[in-house]
């Protein structure tokens, strides 16, 4: 276990060179930096600047410095925003978008696995149906519309709750609620088909035929089961949630980590966009990591040695 | 002695997207307290739908009950609901499968499952069932029961596992079991092991048990009767001896045909030949009769009805027919 | 009853038994039929590949069109979907719409497919080593956030309907890549490959004859899937200013233009994101269905 | 001569590697089998699932790579170029499971002159066509089945189409791996009785590997019995069956159940097959064997040469009857 | 809406993008201008007639030759923490913002200052830089050249003073977050939530604290104008700018649509240097069928004026105190036949004519406009014109890079004078490509003198040669769109972009709505 991890966390440090390797060359195939404006600036204050930020030594040399404090956890100074540093900046904005991210988790997966079981459980059902056609509607409609839809109906038709900010509990149902739909969408209908695949397997019948109760049957013996896919899925989910989404911190004004993601690239702040690369990276595989440990748990048959497939 | 389970002419079809699939015919079966009743027949002739319909295991969506009536110790059980039934399964009645592979959730240790159905029927709590389930797990014979609680099934050979599986189907007293193929997914030796388990078992519990193989070895050898299914119908009955030694229908002389004889090497095998009809399309008249070396004009038109040949030996075949005999003299 | 019942049955009288012949793509077919909402997925796929093709086409106006004076105008007899803010018909927007939303599906996916299909193939087949360097390439490309990459190579090429096809094809090949890579595996482990490599088949011969119309069924449901994903991501990257440029305009333009003007003129952004929408609703069906039929698994059960 | 002599093959699986890929855990499946096969012969070959007796047969048609051993055709090794071409066209494979041996998407006809296609014997397509159809004849399935696809047939019928695959090149000897232990006994028996008249009619050897000890001395010459990827016993066929020498082959003969209601089974063998990633030192069936001595734990028994044709890798086997 | 009854005391203006820091030296964009002016002060202020009012400053004298200003500060300033506020803070301020070490893109701002520039090039030191603070109330600044609205200057951002101990301890972060941060203006800072919210109240050390009615200021931000224009709507915010164009006409219905004069002009500029362009003719056959009124009715809306010259009204000829633009009127007419033959005289026919692409970058508006010159060309002169968009950076480095034709560009003043517009294609490295020693020379004088007369008339002179060579097609005249309740009132708008907030507060009686 101990050896597993520390080979796991051998790799992290590879996979981390990899993607700021490939995120620094792409980066700097961009045209335009940091400091290009519509006003541009007269050559010799644009010296200052660049020196100031060493934007004029040599690209490896750019890249070893960035490597030496990246390996020290000092992501930089941000381009944009003089006074804050790269982990300043994700030290505020993550727990915002971690928070929005956890709620949506939370929904996501409780109304998710629900709503699959249910469906799954009245299979053919008008329940069913009606369940699934909700599911389908929320992974073939896109966030930004449904945001759009959310807040026409409860910040304006009802205004019963805040159009856009982030200030408090009542702020984060409408950008919850956008980000949720999509997951909730998919998990629904990951549960629904994978507990119907478990239902139809034998050691099902071998439990109905001690007599087990239906409702013990869902959740004692399928429900465990059928939940392995969707815990596969729930690592790259978290993730996504958790470092935001741009859309939705976009348009409900949240201060989180999402809206740097995008901007920080139209600002070529190369420290941000470095910094929120490696942090996004570290996460996917640290959650990962983690569902790799928590898999065993939920499935004897897998141990942390044997590769997990899918 | 007291007849615990009457199946009288069940007729179960299925839908599936080819159309309607017609599993079994006026099944008719009964299995008295105590004793081992063998169902044999060759893959897909109907003999696990028998048994999964008389456990209500079949799949509600997809299967229609067309006729015949289940009676378990004197009491018509169609008509019960899910409960009700969920109170005789597992505790008067319950089953081992055939592949003890799939047969065990993977996710869940041997221990919970033999205890779930200790607390699901006998109320004991967690550390009675422990105990109770270290019990039936020494019974089946395995050793160091208590270790083998907290392994996962994959951590157990076949052979153990179906021997977990016996456990469990023993967990509450059943009075009749139903052993789907239990060794067919075995190798020999511990097909031995397990069948002998079995027969100890029986003996021991006074359970009936109803052994369902297509193995005519595994059936001689354990059961006091037998019925003989093709094609979804049962075309001979009768005491264990009787089938051996006089088979009736054609279609178990060719079964016991088909087996090589030891002592006559090179004794070339008849067999039967053709294959089982497809249930989508089933020949008029007697169900065996395209591939039955004896067949008659009357075989392709009418289904025969059973013919007694001696005690308790029934057979379903035109062959039999007392007016055959009489014909014949003309 | 009389003797004649019970001659022998001349050979002759014994009726063959007879099992209608079932071709394996009816099969699939049927099952597809069965599943209404798959056929559903399947007509509106259709339909709306027809109306990309052709609708244009039986339209008055052209997408470019601009009728200053009639701008923003609500749907009427004149425009059925109203006009933008340029006065320009949305109907034939939306019917253009069609055509550059479902091109970026469409190419992205072949894309992505060609990728993911070599690179995933040629992993399995090499096996050893090869196939172990390969998949930690994969394994280290799956841990970047994609999306950066789709964004950062839209900034760096020029926005335009083909860089936006490469963008998205280069970014999302990794799903694909690992589905054949898995399936060919398990391909190589079937007894009939097994067998044809007993009955003297070169490498070559089982890749063509088994392995490939093996895999089809998979990737096809994949590429089924994958189609809206593009769709979607060019939405997400027109939302942010990314999409495809002026004057033609994809779906994801349309609707994040209306998305702006949403309070003022509903209907421009109901439309082209019903269209939007529906079109995803198809292809989901359709990939569901395709994979319940494709799947050799699932052929026993009934519906 | 024998047409086929396998010396010394022994087959060792990886399966585990590490990181790195260098194997962590092996798995001999096939460990120091002899094994020869006359032209014209039937060897069978049993054993307990698991124990090796496919990876013998793949191994030794080249399937697997072996890992050590050598096999001689007519004398000669399959290692040389010409002579390994020559093998491999001439001995065939039949498999188990014949759901899964059949290319779903391949008509019959597809798949019957798949061999023929490999080695360019056919070029014109009506002759190919009439080939096919002769191969069906041969195990009676009608012409008409050429153009449907596996999956419409029944398990006997799709076992009869591999075999006529297996026929396409006329082969001398045929690798027969459980062809019969998917089907129903009626179709059992329809299966071996063609095995049979084909080996007369054609002059087939076969290696024919199954379960069912009775089936495979119905129809073997001689028969060899597998423990854990080694070689136990080998011997003709009557005389291994009512006389075994070896304590496993008595288990395993013992254990058949006979469809004889009169007849009452004695003793069955105790445990189980340990696992081959760790077999047991000295003879691998010392755990299970009831006369186990010390000697058994130490020391590992070689197949020796009983007389009459009979080898048994059992310390104690040369006392005969009196084990 | 649903965050309850406006606060009365409090406005509510939502800014459009997060501040970079507060720092009033460093920062560059309006945004962050649009705060620091409620936190510092200059030494002059502009008032709703943008005109240059003491602020800081109590009075200042200039000397005759226009070139040496001496300010006097009011008495008794402090800072927002009681420590007094001097003219070394000044000074100090001033040459940070010059320090190459510092690097301020604000440098070249600061640039008429005499020896500012070469301090800025490391060819000089600070002390020569012409700031000098002579007593503590007391500043005297030698300029290179009489700038004549050198005192607008003082009232932007740059020339704020900063808090000097701050900036010595902490010369990254002081500015970067609201905890310690020390001004001069009307407020001082109690919030600010990054890309989410600030929150000002009143400074009570403000010298002129009598004209401040509000108690708070609130300045929500998002960069999304949809977003922007759902907080005022549903009452989070009263005032944004730029709402989004295709809500103008329900707005204006509500009577929340204002417009505020803003210096700038929106234009397409040629590339001289590329084919065909490099012929005049041609450029101004281009130009001849630009059809500007039918773009500012439909496409560009808010009230924008069509451009026919660079300059855009709103800034005083000094010369004559009109307007400089009524004074130079138009320079640039539409007449297609013109232009047809113009064309045709250059030897091309629209299907000889090399490929013509107008470069822009993505956004709507950009778009529109784009297309609906594609469709004027094609329709007045048979040309077909393609299109490029490019995100903003690549675009800005395209036209920098003079990879190009023909550009969407627009300029907006940074002082309310004509030069802030001329100047810019006397910069030798000018987006066009353009270069006329004549103009040049034009602007070098009017830079030079301080008689009012002769510059004026050197500046519509240079204006004329740029017209003549036809180096940009001018296409309007910017403005300011906001929206705000009608209940806010006290604020004003500078033409430079920035809303002053000083004075604004809530009137809800005066307001039956
Ligand atoms: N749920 C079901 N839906 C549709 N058809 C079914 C279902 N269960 C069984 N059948 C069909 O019913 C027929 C009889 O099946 P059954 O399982 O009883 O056979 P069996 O005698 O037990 O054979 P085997 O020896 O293979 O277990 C088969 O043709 C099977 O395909
Ligand atoms: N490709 C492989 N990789 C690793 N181990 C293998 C592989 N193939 C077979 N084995 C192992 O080798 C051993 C022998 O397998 P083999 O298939 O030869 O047994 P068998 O005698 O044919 O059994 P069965 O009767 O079940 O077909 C088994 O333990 C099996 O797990
Ligand atoms: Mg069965
Ligand atoms: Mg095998």
């Amino acid at each position: 276990m101990f050896l597993y991890l520390i080979k796991r966390i051998a790799g992290v440090v590879v996979v981390l060179w990899a993607v700021i390797t490939i995120t620094f060359l792409l980066m700097h195939a961009i045209p335009g930096g940091p400091f290009t404006a519509e006003k541009k600036l007269p050559p010799a204050v644009l010296a200052n600047v660049e020196e100031r930020y060493h934007l004029n030594d040599p690209l490896l040399t750019q890249y070893g410095d960035y490597l030496e404090h990246a390996a020290v956890l000092d992501l930089g100074p941000s381009f944009k925003y003089p006074g804050q540093t790269v982990n300043d900046i994700i030290a505020e904005s993550m727990p915002v978008s971690a928070q929005l991210g956890l709620i949506s988790f939370c929904l996501a997966l409780s109304v998710g696995v629900t709503a699959g079981v249910l469906a799954a459980w009245r299979k053919n059902s008008c329940l069913d149906y009606s369940l699934m056609l909700v599911a389908t509607l929320g992974v073939s409609v896109p966030s930004f519309i449904i945001a759009a839809i959310l807040i026409q109906l409860f910040a304006f038709t009802w205004p019963v709750l805040p159009a856009a900010m982030w200030k408090g509990p009542a702020y984060a149902v409408l950008p919850a609620l956008a980000l949720a739909a999509h997951p909730t969408a998919f998990i629904m209908r990951l549960t629904r088909s994978s507990i119907l695949d478990t239902l139809s397997q034998d050691y099902i019948k071998t439990a109905r035929s001690r007599g087990v109760s239906t409702r013990s049957l869902l959740c004692h013996h399928a429900l465990r089961n059928a939940l392995l896919p969707v815990v596969s899925y729930l690592g790259p989910l978290a993730a996504s949630l958790l470092t935001g989404s741009f859309i939705v911190e976009s348009i409900f004004a949240i201060p989180g980590l999402g809206q740097h993601f995008v901007t920080s690239i139209y600002n070529r702040d190369y420290t941000v966009i470095l910094g929120i690369t490696i942090f996004y990276s570290f996460l996917i595989i640290f959650l990962n990591l983690l569902i790799d440990l928590i898999y065993p748990l939920l499935d004897p048959r897998i141990s942390l040695k044997t590769e997990r497939k899918g | 002695m007291a007849t615990l389970l009457d199946v009288q002419n069940l007729s179960i079809s299925f839908r599936t997207y080819r159309g309607i699939l017609a599993a079994t015919h006026d099944v008719t079966l009964h299995v008295d307290a105590g004793e081992t009743v063998g169902i044999v027949g060759e893959s897909g002739c109907g003999k696990s739908v028998t048994a999964h319909a008389v456990m209500r295991l079949l799949p509600a969506a997809t299967t229609i009950y067309s006729s015949g009536t289940i009676t378990w110790d004197g009491e018509a059980i169609q008509g019960y609901t899910e409960k009700e039934m969920n109170h005789l399964r597992g505790r008067e009645m319950a089953m081992v499968f055939q592949d003890p592979m799939t047969a065990l959730n993977p996710v869940l240790s041997i221990g919970s499952q033999i205890r779930e159905g200790l607390t699901l029927h006998q109320h004991l709590s967690r550390s009675d069932a422990d105990q109770e389930a270290a019990a039936l797990l020494r019974e089946v014979g395995i050793t160091s029961p208590e270790r083998r609680l907290h392994q996962y099934p994959h951590e157990l050979s076949g052979g153990m596992r179906q021997r977990c599986l016996i456990a469990m189907a023993l967990a509450c007293s059943p009075r009749l079991l139903f052993a789907d193929e239990p060794t067919t997914a075995l190798d020999v030796t511990t097909e031995a092991q397990v069948l002998q388990l079995l027969r100890s078992l029986q003996a021991e519990r006074q359970m009936a048990v109803v052994l369902i193989s297509h193995n005519l070895g595994v059936i001689a050898q354990m059961c006091r009767r037998v019925y003989v299914m093709y094609a979804g119908c049962v075309v001979e009955e009768g005491p264990v001896e009787a089938i051996f030694d006089e088979p009736a229908h054609p279609y178990t002389q060719g079964l016991l045909a088909s087996l090589p004889d030891p002592a006559h090497k090179d004794k070339i095998l008849t067999g039967i030949a053709g294959q089982a009809p497809d249930l989508f399309h089933m020949p008029t008249g007697c169900r065996f009769y395209p591939r039955c070396r004896q067949a008659m004009q009357i075989c392709k038109r009418q289904v025969p009805p059973y013919y007694t040949t001696g005690t308790g030996h029934r057979a379903a075949c035109w062959l039999l027919c007392p007016e055959r005999e009489e014909c014949a003299w003309h | 009853m009389d003797s004649r019942d019970f001659a022998p049955l001349r050979p002759q009288d014994r009726e063959a038994i007879y099992v209608p012949p079932q071709k394996l793509r009816e099969r699939g077919w049927r099952q597809m039929k069965k599943n209404r909402l798959a056929l559903w997925g399947l007509a509106i796929v259709i339909v709306m590949t027809v109306i990309a093709l052709f609708g244009p086409l039986f339209s008055s106006y052209s997408y470019a069109d601009q009728d200053l004076s009639m701008a923003n105008a609500w749907p009427s007899a004149a425009h059925w979907f109203g006009t933008d803010s340029l006065g320009r018909d949305l109907l034939v927007r939306v019917l253009y719409g069609a055509r550059v939303s479902l091109s970026i599906g469409f190419a992205a996916s072949l894309i992505n497919l060609f990728i993911g299909v070599l690179y995933g193939g040629f992993a399995a087949l090499a096996g050893g080593k090869t196939d172990r360097i390969m998949m930690h390439i994969v394994d280290v490309l799956y841990s970047i956030p994609m999306l950066l990459y789709v964004i950062l190579l839209m900034v760096v090429f020029k926005p335009g309907l083909l860089n936006i096809y490469l963008a998205l094809g280069i970014s999302y090949w990794l799903n694909m890549a690992r589905i054949v890579r898995g399936q060919i595996l398990s391909l190589k482990e079937q007894d009939y490959v097994m067998a044809a490599r007993s009955y003297g088949a070169s490498t070559w011969q089982i890749l063509w004859r088994h392995m490939i119309p093996n895999c089809v069924g998979p990737i096809i449901v994949t590429l089924t899937l994958s189609i809206p994903d593009a769709i979607f991501t060019e939405a997400f990257l027109s939302f942010i200013g990314l999409g495809v440029s002026a004057p033609m305009a994809s779906w994801g333009v349309l609707t994040s233009e209306g998305i702006n003007s949403m309070r003022s003129f509903p209907f421009q952004l109901i439309f082209p994101a019903a269209a939007l929408c529906l079109t995803m609703l198809g292809f989901m069906f359709l990939g569901d269905g395709l994979r319940d039929a494709l799947d050799p698994q699932n052929q026993k059960e009934a519906g | 001569m024998a047409l086929i002599d396998m010396q010394h093959v022994t087959k060792t699986f990886v399966v585990d590697r590490d990181w790195l890929g260098r194997p962590v855990r092996q798995l001999t499946a096939v460990h120091d089998v002899s094994l020869s096969l006359a032209a014209g012969e039937t060897v069978g070959l049993v054993g307990e699932s698991g124990c090796g007796k496919s990876t013998l047969a793949r191994t030794v048609l080249g399937l697997y790579p072996k890992t050590s051993g050598t096999i001689l055709y007519k004398g000669k090794s399959v290692d040389d170029e010409a002579t390994g071409r020559a093998f491999r066209r001439h001995v065939q494979m039949i498999f188990q499971d014949p759901y899964a041996s059949l290319d779903p998407r391949m008509t019959v006809e597809d798949i019957v002159a798949e061999p023929l296609r490999n080695y360019h014997l056919e070029r014109d397509k009506a002759d190919l066509r009439c080939r096919v159809t002769a191969l069906l004849e041969e195990v009676d399935m009608p012409a008409e089945a050429a153009q449907r696809y596996p999956h419409e047939f029944s398990g006997g019928q799709r076992q009869r189409i591999g075999i006529a695959r297996a026929l396409a090149l006329s082969p001398e000897c045929i690798f027969c791996d459980e062809p019969i232990s998917a089907l129903d006994v009626s179709v059992q028996v329809q299966i071996v009785n063609m095995l049979q008249r084909l080996q007369h009619e054609r002059g087939l050897s076969y290696l024919f590997i199954a379960h069912d000890l009775a089936m495979v001395h119905h129809l073997s010459q001689r028969i060899g019995v597998m423990y854990l990827g080694r070689l136990v016993e080998l011997g003709p066929s009557d005389a291994l069956y009512h006389d075994p020498r070896h304590p496993y082959t008595q288990a395993l003969i013992a254990a058949i159940p006979r469809p004889d209601p009169h007849y009452r089974r004695h003793d069955v063998l105790a445990g189980e097959v340990p696992s081959p990633l760790a077999p047991p030192p000295g003879c691998v069936f010392h755990p299970r064997c009831p006369y186990t001595q010390e000697r058994c734990r130490k020391e590992v028994p070689l197949l020796r040469d009983l007389g009459g044709g009979r080898l048994a890798a059992c310390h104690f086997a040369k006392r005969g009857d009196a084990v | 809406g649903c965050a309850g009854q406006p606060k009365t005391d409090t406005v509510s203006y939502a800014l459009e993008a997060e501040p970079a820091s507060l720092d009033p030296g460093m920062t560059t964009s309006l945004a962050e201008a649009n705060v620091q002016a409620e936190l510092f002060e200059g030494l002059t202020r502009l008032d709703q007639h943008n005109q240059p009012q003491p602020a800081l400053a109590e009075s200042w004298d200039i000397s005759p030759d226009g070139k040496v200003y001496t300010f006097h500060l009011r008495p008794h300033l402090t800072w927002s923490d009681g420590t007094p506020l001097t003219a070394q803070d000044f000074e100090y301020s001033w040459k940070r913002v010059v320090d190459p070490e510092v690097a301020s893109q604000n440098a070249y701002m600061l640039f008429p200052i005499e020896g500012a520039e070469a301090y800025n090039q490391k060819k000089a030191t600070a002390d020569t830089v012409g700031v000098k603070a002579l007593d503590d109330q007391t500043l005297q600044v030698r300029l290179k050249d009489p700038t004549v609205y050198f005192l607008t200057l003082t009232a932007l951002h740059c020339y704020y003073p900063v808090p000097r101990w701050l900036v010595e301890a902490k010369p990254d972060t002081w500015a970067s977050d609201a905890a310690g941060l020390v001004g001069c203006g009307p407020f001082v800072i109690t919030k600010w939530v990054h890309s989410s919210e600030i929150n000002v109240k009143r400074n009570p050390n403000y010298w002129d604290q009598a004209h401040v009615r509000s108690e708070r200021l609130e300045f929500p931000i998002s960069e999304s104008q949809a977003t922007r224009l759902r907080l005022v709507e549903s009452g989070q915010a009263n005032l944004m700018v730029e709402p989004p164009p295709a809500d103008q006409d329900r707005l204006e219905a509500l009577g929340l649509y204002r417009v505020a004069p803003y210096l700038g002009t929106y234009y397409y500029v040629f590339n001289v240097q590329k084919k065909p362009f490099d012929d005049v003719r041609i450029r101004r056959a281009f130009a001849l069928t630009m059809e500007r009124q039918g773009l500012v009715e439909h496409i560009v809306r808010a009230r924008k004026e069509a451009a026919y010259a660079w300059v855009p009204p709103g800034i005083t000829d000094t010369a004559t105190g009109k307007d400089f633009r009524a004074e130079g009127g138009p320079l640039q007419h539409e007449d297609a036949a013109k232009a047809r033959q113009l064309l045709q005289e250059a030897g091309y026919t629209p299907e000889t004519l090399p490929e013509v692409t107008i470069l822009f970058n993505t956004n709507e508006m950009h778009k529109a406009v784009a297309e609906a010159v594609q469709a004027m060309w094609q329709k007045n002169l048979g040309v077909h014109a393609g299109l490029t968009n490019q995100e903003s950076k690549v675009y800005l480095a395209s036209r920098m890079e003079g990879n190009f034709q023909v550009a969407r560009a627009s300029w907006v003043a940074d002082y309310a004078d004509p030069m802030t517009f001329l100047d810019v294609f006397a910069d030798a490295d000018n987006d066009a490509k353009y270069h006329n020693e004549d103009y040049n020379r034009l602007i070098r004088q009017a830079k030079e003198t301080s008689d009012q007369a002769v510059r004026m008339q050197y500046m519509h002179e240079a204006e004329k040669i740029l017209f003549d060579d036809c180096v940009i097609i001018p296409i309007y005249y910017t403005t300011q769109p906001y929206v705000a309740q009608p209940y806010v009132k006290g604020y004003h708008w500078s033409p430079l972009g920035l809303i002053d907030l000083k004075e604004a507060y809530i009137d809800k009686k005066g307001d039956t709505k």
